[in-house]
């Protein structure tokens, strides 16, 4: 019974469907271009923010040792820096390296003789595990004995982070925003589709069909419309995008996010996205003119 | 069934009144044409048997279930114990003949195979043979009628609501399907039929019930009506 | 405006032929009813008059002019020399009683002033009084049907179409419309009319064209048909 | 005549308007949220590229001065290099200036002392008009008597060029891709109103209209609605710009373009895209069902 229904109620939705191709048309590129644009936006924000960690990851912390620290004590120091909580990597630049660094930034050859005795100090630099524990890692670095100064691009580092965070909160922002607009978007197409069926709808009813008797075919063209909607905007997406990623990695010095669980769960999401509003679209409209 | 209507009036939204404290019965099995001038009350009168429309005032039972009363949910199952030829035929533009009236024995949940059999032989009953996959922009007016014609009578109802079966229907067709009615009203179908053909009416020798400015103006037994 | 059809003969896209081979003349002031049964033809012979269909085969001369060869951009001016009332009314559900029956003139470009004076007139010679402003939805069948006529009588055309413009209609104001057409028509109007209502016919003592099966079966002149 | 028929079609417009309440409900949220999201999209756009004129127009040339060179010959350098074409701004900074930067960086307060002569070079730091001629300004000053090194941040200036340029690659591309997918949104919901209404335009033909005589009173339609939907997109817009304005001027370090010909233009184009849209997404429409 329940069986026959629904070879009843599939029949009828691809017949509708078929039937009424403007309709049909409509929806679905309504929805594959809401779901492209939402795609697309969420692929720059992961790719944006793929960029931003290695902007961030750059971030490293100088710290200068003092002079009159006996080679031995340094070492310790350098394991005391590797034990604090955050620490990522801690490699240390004897003075002689800070010269050379120094005399290869001034580009002058001579600068070792120059000068007579080195006056550069030893200095560690620290990577942190997340950048922005940084400030934090530096203020406990301070506090050691034997440094006198720690660097960590104090103002500009605190920049990029302002940065980051507002490129983040305005990406979180346009894609909740494009998101409602999509469900809009898509949910005003379905209803306009189902407005101009509103007497098909009204003289089932008439003839004695049930609520859910009429819903049912409308569900599945709802769910097929904004399925197949979807899965055209996904299959445009990742062909772009792939072919994006094989030019761009000559061209462009960050490679683009290709972890394909990222990706794919993106291109899952919005089939789902697009089913959803299919049939909850459709269930609100058609419920609009159900009351007869 | 039994249909009664007590004190019913009709008030539409824009004020127009309609119906005007309408009473009367209809015992179950008979066959009563409804006549009156156009815009006398009747397609009003047949909307509240299936509940289109609700009354302003007074009541209606249908075997003895008030349908004013009557809750949202039950309001299929009464629509279904019923056969309704609208005046404006109101077919399913997005599905041929065979469709439309396949569609009415769908809804109350007849198999396949019963559907597969019935919807044939009332496409021929109405002699619509060869346009069963024509959709109803592509028949005539008369075809189009007896398209609604077929799918009333698709599970055989308890009671047939017909409204103005026979507007666009010549002389012969038209008496056919008065034969169709009479031949459903015989096995035990109520028959309440809304025309304005006087001669049909004169010769059917049925009851009559008379609509004039929404009210009931004679209701004149079987044979009674001469005018 | 002289009316001429050359052997025409229109076969529908889904292979159906509703005309075979029809000849026939209709002189300018005539009226002319055009009878046979559902699905004969006579929607379609009338469709042709102002070039809803294009004939299959054949020729279609009114006042001298081919309408199958006719361009594009001449068709609003014949369609809008002649009035049309729809077998299925094709009122404007948007639009109120009044502002339907407007439409027809504003069409042609009438003065507002004349509109004003106009369309209440026709609104009270159809019955309708009271009516102006609810919409098509709001109204029985007959009276839809009258506001079809209404439009149609508005800019007192040269010719007048009308496809069974009273299946809905009760026997009175049948009669009524029926002396408005006769009106139209002596006052030089060439009128031509699809209908079933034999009685009506008879009455008429008018010139009778039958269809049957997309054939000319009889063509009766004045007071020749008795059927 | 012409006058009268323009009340005509006017009065006709704003009737079907007030009747058609679903229709007109859905193309104005159709025309808004479009509008809205091109709005936003070019808003970001423009901020991010003055965003990256910012950045670029950090970049500065650091010319090293041999220490051969006299003084008078020093200042001889400078007046050449800022005959150079592009050059915006040349600041000497003395060799004296370069220790206590670079003590200042060590955070070694004694460097100066430690050190017996100074081994850095003066400098010329050298602005150009457009950050994009950095590399050429520097190739034409390295080519003068007296400069033996040009610095300029080789390797990360043309990493953010490469940065800016694909910013602004993908922000023009989106928001191509996003105005087309804007009129195709709209174009769909206006067909699908007049697909609802195709009945009201077939029978109007029978009546004896004129195409142009069906068509004005849609066109007005068209217009009033494409119109209206991006008035109110503009008027969401600029509410929540001017309030992200006067709220972020506190909490973000760089300003949100505030110039108000850049932000009017583009109101005014959305309100033009929206009007257009209106009137030739219904011509099409129209047309498509006037063929009778
Ligand atoms: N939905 C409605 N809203 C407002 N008034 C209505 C509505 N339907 C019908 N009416 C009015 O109610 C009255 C009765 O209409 P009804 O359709 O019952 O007449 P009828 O007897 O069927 O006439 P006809 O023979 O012309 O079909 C008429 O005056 C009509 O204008
Ligand atoms: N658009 C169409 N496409 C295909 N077939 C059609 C179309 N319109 C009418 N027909 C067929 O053409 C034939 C003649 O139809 P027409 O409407 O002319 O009949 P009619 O004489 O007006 O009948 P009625 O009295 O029932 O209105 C019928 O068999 C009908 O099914
Ligand atoms: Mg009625
Ligand atoms: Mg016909």
């Amino acid at each position: 019974m329940i069986l026959r229904n629904f070879n009843y109620f599939s029949r009828e939705a691809f017949r509708s469907l078929s039937r009424n191709r403007l309709l049909t048309l409509a929806t679905i590129s309504t929805v594959c271009i809401c779901m492209l644009i939402l795609g697309i936006a969420v692929l720059i924000t992961v790719n944006a923010s793929n960029f931003m960690q290695h902007l961030e990851s750059d971030v490293e912390i100088v710290a200068f040792i003092d002079k009159s620290v006996m080679p031995s004590q340094v070492q310790l120091i350098g394991k005391e820096i590797s034990t604090i909580q955050g620490v990522k990597r801690v490699k240390f630049v004897s003075k002689e390296e800070g010269l050379e660094q120094l005399q290869e930034k001034m580009g002058n050859k001579n600068l070792k003789e120059t000068i007579g005795e080195n006056p550069l100090p030893d200095t560690y630099e620290v990577q942190a595990e997340n950048p922005h524990d940084v400030p934090e890692i530096a203020r406990t670095i301070e506090k050691i004995d034997g440094i006198y100064k720690v660097k960590y691009g104090q103002g500009v580092v605190e920049r990029l982070f302002e940065v980051t965070k507002w490129v983040r909160i305005v990406s979180i922002t346009v894609i909740v925003l494009l998101a409602f607009g999509a469900v809009f978007l898509v949910a005003t197409t379905i209803r306009l589709a189902i407005f101009s069926r509103r007497k098909e709808i009204y003289l089932m009813k008439l003839i004695g069909a049930t609520d859910w008797f009429i819903r049912w075919p409308f569900f599945i063209e709802g769910l097929v419309l904004g399925t197949f909607g979807a899965l055209v905007a996904v299959g445009i997406l990742a062909l772009a995008y792939n072919s994006l990623i094989n030019n761009m990695q000559m061209v462009f010095f960050l490679p683009l996010v290709v972890k394909s669980e990222v990706i794919n769960r993106l291109y899952l999401s919005l089939v789902g996205i697009g089913a959803l509003l299919g049939i909850v679209g459709t269930f609100i409209s058609v419920n609009r003119f159900l009351k007869v | 069934m039994l249909i009664q209507f007590y004190n019913v009036s009709k008030i539409y939204p824009n004020g127009v009144k309609a119906l005007n404290d309408v009473s009367l019965k209809i015992d179950r099995g008979e066959f009563v044409f409804l006549m009156g001038p156009s815009g006398a009350g009747k397609s009003t009168l047949i909307k509240m048997l299936f509940r289109e429309e609700i009354p302003t005032r007074g009541q209606i039972f249908i075997a003895s279930r008030s349908i004013v009363r009557m809750k949202r949910k039950e309001i299929p199952a009464l629509r279904r114990s019923m056969g309704i030829i609208f005046q404006d035929f109101k077919l399913l533009e997005n599905k041929t003949v065979y469709e439309n009236i396949a569609f009415a024995m769908e809804v109350i949940g007849a198999k396949p195979s019963d559907i597969k059999y019935r919807v044939p032989e009332l496409i021929k009953m109405v002699g619509l043979k060869g346009k069963e996959r024509c959709f109803p922009g592509e028949l005539s007016g008369g075809e189009q009628q007896r398209v609604g014609i077929a799918r009333a009578l698709a599970n055989q109802p308890l009671v047939l609501i017909a409204d103005e079966p026979t507007g666009n229907l010549d002389v012969g067709t038209s008496n056919e399907i008065m034969e169709l009615l009479y031949d459903i009203n015989r096995k035990g179908t109520t028959v309440i039929m809304a025309t304005h053909a006087r001669e049909l009416v004169r010769h059917a020798r049925k009851r009559v019930i008379m609509l004039e400015k929404g009210r009931v103006a004679g209701d004149y037994p079987d044979g009674e009506f001469l005018a």
